[in-house]
């Protein structure tokens, strides 16, 4: 078990380093044989991992009541702050770290057998820097999965920087197109904005949990005493280790922990670290680089900017998740933020031209439904239209929603990615009626867009019915609000699905150029990803991911259709299929409808095509402000008032200097009379201040 | 009378042997054997300084002639300290000396500095006032002769008219204050004026101790009492000047030292104190200030070495042995980092005539050796280890300090802020040879072996005589056991 | 009427400030040499008035005086030779001349 | 005896490459002077860490090891003596300088007039390892003052554009701090004396700690300003940018790397150090001050167009991070503030080297006329993307380790000064420097898209080679010493956290206690 855990973080770790030194001097078919051979493995040993965790029955990992565990495999100091303070490096492993591991190494490995066709051109020629692209790829799914298996909070700091640099690589991958730098930059940027959150976040815990706590608050900070705080009323944590997380309950919960501003300061640090999570998961106000980050390859929207970075936001809520539990207040901005995004990005899908920023902008939404069905889980019993809901459900929910999504969010970018590698265009106005041509790249994206709209059996489905009860659960006006929400997905998603492969019939200049399926390198990873996302949803996963380690469904393969909640199911799918149906009627054959509505309410399609000028917005914050009000008042106060101070002082010697020169006349008598002055004044005034 | 007193003046017995034999040769040598002068003159002194570290004097101290003249280890040191400084102006002056214009004359060159030296040996050993004018004297008037020496300059002239004038000046109000001592103790030995005036201070004291100040700080060049030196140190011979930068200064700075601690310390605090603040701050602000303006190298140095007595000044304020090893220490140091300089200058001089800051660019590319030196001349001046310079400036902070009011602290920030002014108009001359990438004005010449050999012997010094610690540690040994304090 | 030090006294200091002032206002090189020659001399009557009224047992302000004559005549000796040489060198002896030098 | 002492090799193995450089015929000899000296400075202090790591405590003297003292200035109570020791810091401090020189020999390979070069370039590097093993105040500021001024003729000489301005301006400055250090020093001197014992030793003076409190008061601001302008505190930063900006590779290089590191060390190894008491009561100006210079520099960088500009200002950024986090009085943020010397020497050299590598082929550092050099020099562009990288946190580099730790600590001080009702000043702070990951990241992320990413602006740039064997040389140790650092951490803290160990620390007792 150790073995393949050091392995899964050091394969990818170690063909970064290989493909970065040496791959320029590779071939670059060898090249990317190796870095996909090298994903492969690693896909296989996490899914060992995985399986393991989950099926062998291990006392280690589940114990007699069939409560799932946490595990450690290993934890090393790496860096010691102080003796009771230090960062370790470790392997953790519980449901949902060995859930993640399946989905980034199995998406990974899709993007990399993926990309050896698409960092091609139709002739064959290999893009340049194809190597480097390899060796960005692995650095990416070595900082993805340091992440999630991160012993504790400082762990996950690290290799969420790591992540973010190596997303700021990957965006960045085209250096010489200006849209791309400026991009990659924006992401960087905005998501260390966001970390300053993070960090401030931690920092607050960190110290804390020290403050209050005679124990050692590395331990404490490890996750698996973090989030064994024992909660009011429900004894089934995952491992209670009493006196750390005593401590850490007493702090939320003692009246006398410090206040700030009307809320407790835990509080505060969990808002904080929610913000580190809203840069990296592109909520609103912070979403702005996901739709620049586009600007990379489509291989690397696929697995970065689709399926795993950006749901680090949701992971990370989701690993503090007990933490959170104490601190309602917190849980509550969460729901509010992810349901404006939600309706916001789902908003701006509909008006948007370029394929890949309709996906960017679905992603957002997506991850806005993980994050409100997390904000919406409490563990009182809630009643959802009339069924009981589990407790916990909304966490479950989440995490299936990250699941499902990751796979049909990953087929739709790599489908897109397809289409765009044949036309050459990000634009579907270049596209239309695709699907004579390109029938494979048709049908799996059909499946996308079917699993993301909800449509019973596809995957999305499941995941989002499940979110949809939480919900209710909880509160009904969010959980129509979200209804609602995911009816505009069905609508945008097919809207889009309409206008590549139907509208109006494709034009073709010249038979031989007639845009084609890619080869089986692309067609292939499709293909499997279209089948997962069929079968997706059936995964028992209120059996095996949980808060806290308890199943709340049974393991068979129908679970979660026997534990739907129909009436909620109905909702949905009711909504969904008048989303698509709209879409369909607009969209199916070429007509004037979509032109006159857009006509009809043009400020509501110009701010949505317009992103409800975000941009803008930022790009005055940063510019105006930040830049001409701050920044460039500083160099020239450096300049003039710092620098002229110092050269004022070398003026001012030369300037006295010239001033007094004129004492040095040249003429004697001037010389006799200064010197007797000079006596006469040394006697008088000493005599005027001694006598 | 005991002629054995006659044995503790060895150094002034000697040095009036070395003048008599140099006067004499000059005298009746044969023309042609006058080429020799120079050379015998070095030679002749050379033996002489080295003779004079022998030890004469082994207690704490000497009077001769009721105690007229003092002798002791320390003030053994500072003569010898001249003698080296003398020692090597002699040898940097050779060229000069024999050229065309001043071979005629250069016995009475030898003549008046040896006997100049002989009156700053009495100044510095004299217990009373009477035989210290006559030191006093002596050390200055034959250098007004000596300044207007280069008789084809007109430079020269208007140098030396206003030496002697500014300097007859200065001796006049110095002796009025000296009758104003007079009138008030009764007496004119050191000893007895520190003993009479120990009761408060008056007016008349006051006076007299201003204008006792003057007058030494004249040949100190003290701010205000300095506005002849940087003429005349422009106008005089190089030699001249480099002689008058060093030699007469650190005497008369030994000896100023003398004169307030011996008579005066009663009203340290009372009034001289305050004194001595003033005039320090003014003379490094002042002489700082004029420096930075200076184009010409001797009117630059000339003011640099006016700033420099403000910082030997400080070595008097603590009225200690600490003090006085310092200010011993730090002439000597000054003596082999001017000498240094003017070294490069005379050379430069002698080849081409120029002297001006702006022709000295590019001189590391034509004469590196030569720019090699004054460089480390303007470091040692400026203070900058691990040059000699640095450990004296360091010392006589360290030395100011010890007296430990917060005024001295004012003070010394005050001087340590005035090292930074120095410090810019040193780098000047640096970059003016270093930096400057105009094309060379000063060609490529080969120095002579006098140059050179005096080149050496400073740059050595300026080198060793911090690192080696002998040198501090003895003087400082031999300054706490001086009855001085 | 009693003769006391103060009737010296007051007519030496007047003396050396006849000296100074002369020695300022003169443009004249000898006429400023006979200044000074007016301040060293009211030194002297200083020293002798001191010795004979204040002091009257010992001789050393008198022997100081005789020294300080010397001086004074080798000071004007010299001085004068060195006016003499700028005159030969300027034609002309007014001290304000002669400031080539300066600043 | 006096070679019997390790330490004493590192002022002697300078010396012996000066005497070995001005002997030397041609360009060929003096390179290899230089190499073999600065490798074996880096195998001594290699040699030192790992004695260091396994020595007993009983070896050292107040945790110094190698502690000896000869005797110099000794006549008459004055007790100048030459002392010697080491401990975690200054160890950690000479492997960097000697890391540096090594790379700055490589960066100035094919300088004009090398002799003359390489001999100020040593005599600089003796002054800095000088500095890092003396133990007595005076020794220590000779080797300081030693340090500083050849930087004037290295600028003016070897320099470009506005030279002869900045090295006079970088020279005074510096030189006038060092004039309020020598009046500290001095003051130190006197005051810390007992029984009419003066001395300059540095452990007899924190081992009797007898400066009185108003003396602190007085000393501590003149001794931390002093060393401060050489740590580049706002206000007294301003020689950095243009001095760095016009002096050559190497320089810039040991001067951004190590001089400016002397100004960090002196801070709290004689400020700090030797006056407590004043060090817990006046930190609050200070933090002030440094406070501000962290965000200052990083605003001013933002703006910048020219290389040298931006590096220098975020130099100012980091190097206020290191006294920032010294005045926070406790042990972690203290580590961290050395941990950030080293990082930050390493990185910032590596930026000079880089910048210097692309300034001689382009001949400009107006980042608006450069453009696409990733195309153009790919290895000198990683290399600069890997230094910008470190230069804003990037875990696995050094900056990361080093701006967590002083988070860390400065975050735990702020907060117990919080809730023990001593105010909110470092706290605030904190959070303000915590700020400057932002802007560190808008500035580097600047200059990497403008210089190395996007089309090449300037076509002549494309004729122009990427590095040489000695060039890649110099960066990749620089590269793999900031690696280091960044995945071995805990080596470094372990050699670094016992000299601001409590017991011997008495500012970190006093902080602790209050």
């Amino acid at each position: 078990m150790e073995t393949s855990a050091i392995l899964i973080l050091a394969i990818p770790l170690l063909m970064f380093l290989f493909l970065g030194l040496a791959g320029k001097y590779l071939p670059h078919k060898w090249a990317g044989i190796l870095g996909t051979l090298g994903m492969g493995v690693t896909m296989v040993l996490a899914y060992t991992v995985a399986f393991e965790y989950f099926f062998s029955g291990n006392s280690l990992f589940i114990d007699a009541d069939g409560n799932r565990l946490q595990h450690v495999v290993f934890n090393h100091d790496w860096l010691n702050f102080y003796d009771k303070l230090s960062i370790r490096l470790g392997f953790l492993l519980d449901p949902i770290s060995a859930m993640m591991l399946v989905v980034i190494t199995t998406i990974s490995f899709m993007v990399h057998l993926y990309s050896n066709g698409y960092m091609r051109d139709h002739h064959g020629v290999w893009e340049t820097g194809f190597q480097r692209f390899y060796a960005f790829l692995s650095l990416f799914s070595f900082s993805m999965l340091g992440l999630v298996v991160a012993t504790n909070i400082f762990q996950m700091y690290i290799f969420w920087e790591l992540v973010g640099a190596s997303s700021y690589l990957l965006i960045g991958f085209y250096y010489t197109k200006p849209s791309a730098v400026s991009a990659s930059k924006k992401a960087f940027i905005v998501t260390r904005f966001a970390d300053l959150g993070f960090l401030i976040g931690i920092l607050v815990l960190s110290f804390y949990v020290g403050f209050y706590s005679d124990g050692n608050i590395t331990d404490a900070f490890t996750f698996t005493s973090l989030t064994s705080v024992p909660v009011d009323g429900v004894a089934d944590t995952f491992q209670v280790s009493e006196g750390t997380a005593q401590v850490i309950r007493d702090l939320f919960q003692n009246s006398a922990a410090p206040m700030f501003m009307g809320a407790s300061v835990l509080t505060w640090a969990l808002v904080l670290i929610f913000m580190g999570g809203m840069g990296k998961s592109a909520m609103m106000p912070l979403h702005i680089w996901l739709p620049d980050a586009m600007e990379g390859p489509t291989p690397v929207s696929a697995l970065i900017h689709a399926a795993t970075m950006v749901v680090a936001g949701v992971y990370l809520v989701a690993r503090l998740f007990p933490l959170y539990l104490m601190a309602p207040a917190a849980l509550d901005i969460i729901t509010v933020v992810g349901a404006l995004t939600a309706l916001y990005a789902a908003m701006v899908a509909c008006a948007q031209i370029d394929i890949k920023r309709v996906l960017a902008f679905s992603t957002i939404s997506q991850i806005a439904f993980m994050m409100v069905s997390l904000g919406v889980t409490r563990l009182d019993h809630s009643v959802a239209l009339g069924h009981e809901v589990h407790e916990g459900l909304g966490y479950m929910a989440s995490m299936f929603h990250l699941f499902t999504h990751a796979m049909f969010k990953a087929l739709l970018f790599l489908g897109a990615g397809a289409l765009i590698h044949a036309i050459g265009s990000n634009d579907y106005t270049a596209m239309h009626g695709l699907r004579k041509y390109m029938p494979i790249t048709h049908i799996t994206f059909l499946v996308g867009c079917l699993a993301i709209a909800g449509i019973i059996p596809f995957a999305g489905f499941f995941s989002k019915d499940e979110i949809l009860t939480a919900c209710f659960g909880h509160s009904t006006v969010w959980a129509i609000w979200m209804a609602l929400v995911a009816g505009l997905t069905a609508f945008y998603m097919f809207r889009l699905y309409f206008l590549i492969f139907w509208w109006k019939e494709h034009k073709v200049h010249d038979e031989h150029h007639a845009p084609h399926d890619q080869p089986w390198t692309m067609t292939l990873p499709l293909v499997i990803l279209a089948v997962v996302s069929v079968f997706a949803g059936f995964v028992p996963f209120g059996s095996l991911v949980t808060w806290n380690g308890h199943p709340i469904t049974g393991s068979g393969f129908l679970t979660n259709l026997e534990n739907l909640n129909w009436s909620v199911a109905a909702i949905s799918l009711i909504i969904a299929i008048v989303g698509i149906l709209i879409a369909m009627k607009m969209y199916k054959k070429e007509n004037p409808l979509p032109e006159k509505m857009r006509n009809a309410l043009p400020a509501l399609w110009d701010w949505c095509h317009h992103r409800f000028y975000w941009d803008e917005l930022y790009q005055f914050i940063t510019h105006r402000i930040i830049f001409g009000l701050v920044c460039r008042p500083i160099a020239w106060f450096d300049r003039h008032i710092i620098d002229g101070t110092m050269d004022a002082f070398a003026a001012v010697t030369n300037k006295a200097s010239y001033a007094i020169r004129g004492f040095q006349s040249g003429n004697v008598h001037m010389y006799v009379w200064i010197y007797l002055i000079g006596a006469v004044l040394l006697a008088t005034v000493t005599m005027i201040c001694v006598l | 009378m005991d002629y054995s007193q006659f044995l503790l003046m060895k150094q002034e017995v000697a040095l009036l042997v070395v003048f008599l034999l140099v006067f004499l040769y000059d005298t009746f040598a044969p023309k042609k054997a006058l080429n020799a002068l120079s050379g015998i003159t070095c030679v002749l002194f050379g033996i002489y300084t080295v003779a004079c570290f022998c030890p004469c004097v082994t207690g704490a101290s000497e009077n001769v002639f009721n105690g007229m003249y003092e002798t002791s280890p320390i003030i053994a040191m500072i003569k010898n300290v001249l003698n080296v400084g003398v020692l090597i102006v002699l040898i940097q002056s050779v060229n000069w000396a024999n050229s065309d214009a001043t071979a005629v004359r250069r016995g009475e060159f030898y003549e008046l500095l040896l006997v100049t030296l002989f009156g700053m040996y009495l100044m510095i050993s004299a217990r009373h006032f009477l035989l210290f004018i006559i030191g006093l004297e002596s050390a200055s008037l034959p250098l007004a002769a000596m300044v207007a020496f280069d008789k084809n300059r007109y430079e020269s002239h208007e140098a030396s008219i206003k030496y002697i004038l500014t300097a007859v000046f200065s001796s006049a109000i110095f002796l009025m204050g000296l009758s104003f001592v007079y009138g008030l103790t009764g007496s004119l030995y050191f000893s007895e004026i520190g003993a009479a005036i120990a009761a408060a201070s008056s007016p008349m004291l006051i006076c007299a101790l201003a204008f006792v100040i003057a007058g030494v700080g004249f040949k100190l060049s003290l701010v205000p009492f300095h506005l002849w030196t940087a003429d005349v140190y422009q106008g005089a011979p190089t030699p001249v000047t480099s002689y008058l930068s060093v030699i007469s200064k650190g005497s008369a700075a030994f000896a100023f030292l003398v004169i307030l601690v011996q008579c005066f310390s009663a009203v340290y605090a009372a009034a001289w104190e305050w004194m001595l603040y003033a005039l320090i701050i003014l003379t490094i602000t002042i002489g700082n200030l004029f420096a930075i303006r200076q184009r010409n190298m001797k009117r630059f140095l000339a003011f640099s070495s006016v700033s420099q007595a403000g910082y030997i000044m400080l070595g008097i304020i603590a009225m200690n042995a600490m003090g006085l090893a310092a200010m011993v220490y730090y002439i000597l140091v000054y003596v082999f980092s001017n000498l240094a300089a003017f070294g490069v200058i005379q050379a430069i001089e002698n080849h081409t005539g120029k002297v001006d800051m702006d022709d000295y660019r590019g001189l590391s590319k034509t004469n590196p050796k030569l720019s090699f030196a004054m460089m480390l001349a303007m470091f040692s001046l400026a203070g900058i280890p691990p040059f000699a310079g640095f450990f004296s400036k360091f010392f006589i902070f360290t030395s100011a300090i010890n007296q430990g009011s917060i005024a001295i602290y004012v003070l010394v920030l005050i001087a340590l802020i005035n090292t930074i002014i120095s410090l810019y108009y040193y780098l000047l001359v640096v970059k003016a040879m270093y930096i400057s990438d105009e094309t060379p004005v000063i060609e490529k010449f080969k120095s002579s072996f006098t140059d050179r050999l005096g080149l050496t012997v400073t740059v050595a010094g300026i080198i060793l005589l911090g690192i080696v610690s002998v040198v501090y540690n003895h003087i400082l040994t031999l300054a706490s056991h001086s009855s001085l304090f | 009427m009693e003769l006391n030090a103060l009737y010296y006294l007051i007519p030496s200091l007047i003396m050396f400030a006849c000296g100074v002032y002369g020695f300022i206002t003169r443009r004249n090189m000898i006429a400023m040499l006979i200044s000074l020659e007016l301040m060293l001399n009211s030194v002297d009557m200083n020293f002798v008035v001191f010795n004979r009224f204040l002091f009257p047992g010992q001789l050393d302000g008198m022997f100081f005086t005789l020294f300080a004559i010397a001086i004074a005549a080798a000071e004007t000796a010299l001085a004068i030779a060195i006016v003499v040489n700028v005159y030969r060198a300027n034609n002309d002896i007014d001290v304000r001349d002669i400031c080539k030098m300066k600043f | 005896m006096l070679f019997s002492n390790i330490l004493i090799y590192f002022v002697l193995i300078p010396m012996l490459m000066l005497g070995g450089v001005a002997l030397c015929r041609n360009i060929k000899q003096i390179r290899a002077v230089a190499v073999i000296g600065s490798t074996a400075l880096i195998a001594l202090s290699a040699y030192l860490i790992a004695e260091f790591l396994k020595a007993p405590v009983e070896d050292a003297v107040d945790g110094m090891y190698y502690y000896q003292s000869w005797h110099w200035f000794t006549a008459q109570n004055l007790n100048i003596n030459l002392t010697v020791g080491v401990d975690g810091v200054s160890i950690a401090m000479l492997l960097l300088s000697s890391i540096i020189l090594f790379t700055g020999s490589f960066a100035s390979w094919t300088i004009a007039q090398p002799k003359a070069f390489f001999l100020w370039l040593i005599l600089l590097s003796t002054g800095v390892f000088g500095f890092f093993i003396s133990l007595d105040l005076f020794t220590m500021f000779m080797f300081y003052e030693v340090a500083l001024i050849p930087m004037y003729l290295l600028i003016g000489v070897w320099g470009s554009g506005n030279k002869n301005y900045s090295a006079m301006k970088l020279t005074l400055m510096l030189m006038g701090g060092s004039a309020f250090l020598m009046l500290g020093l001095i003051g130190i001197y006197y005051h810390s004396s007992v029984d009419g014992h003066h001395t300059w030793n540095l452990l007899e003076i924190a081992r009797n700690n007898a400066i009185s409190t108003e003396w602190q008061y007085f000393l501590f601001p003149m001794t931390f300003v002093g060393f401060g302008v050489l740590g580049a505190m706002f206000p007294f930063h301003t020689w950095s940018p243009d001095g760095h900006a016009s002096a050559p590779t190497a320089v810039s290089m040991l001067h951004a790397g190590v001089l400016m590191k002397l100004g960090g060390y002196g801070c709290f190894r004689v400020a700090m150090y030797l006056m407590p008491q004043a060090a817990n009561d006046l930190a609050w100006i200070f933090l002030i001050l440094t406070g501000i210079s962290v965000v200052y520099g990083a605003f001013s960088a933002c703006v910048q167009t020219d290389l040298k500009y931006i590096n220098a200002y975020s130099s100012v950024s980091h190097c206020g991070l290191v006294l920032f986090a010294i005045l926070m009085i406790n042990t972690t943020a203290m580590t961290g503030a050395i941990m950030q010397m080293l990082s930050h020497g390493l990185m910032t050299a590596l930026f000079f080297a880089l910048i210097g590598m692309i300034y001689g082929r382009t001949h400009t550092r107006d980042i608006t006329k450069m453009g696409g050099l990733m195309k153009i020099m790919p290895y000198l562009a990683v290399c600069y993307v890997i230094a910008g990288m470190a230069s804003l946190g990037l875990p696995g580099l050094s900056g990361f380790v080093a701006e967590m730790t002083i988070f860390v600590g400065s975050f735990e001080q702020g907060m117990t000064d919080f809730l023990a009702g001593a105010g909110s000043l470092r706290l605030v702070f904190t959070v303000i420097a915590c700020c400057s990951i932002v802007i560190t990241a808008v500035y580097i992320l600047r200059v990497v898209g403008k210089l190395l990413f996007g089309p090449v602006q300037d076509k002549h740039h494309l004729e122009l080679t990427d590095a040489t064997w000695w060039e890649r040389l110099s960066t990749a140790t620089l590269i793999v010493c900031v690696a280091a650092i960044g995945c071995f951490p805990n080596f470094f803290e372990n050699l670094i956290r016992g000299t601001f160990d409590p017991e011997l620390f008495r500012a970190i007792a006093m902080n602790l206690n209050f």
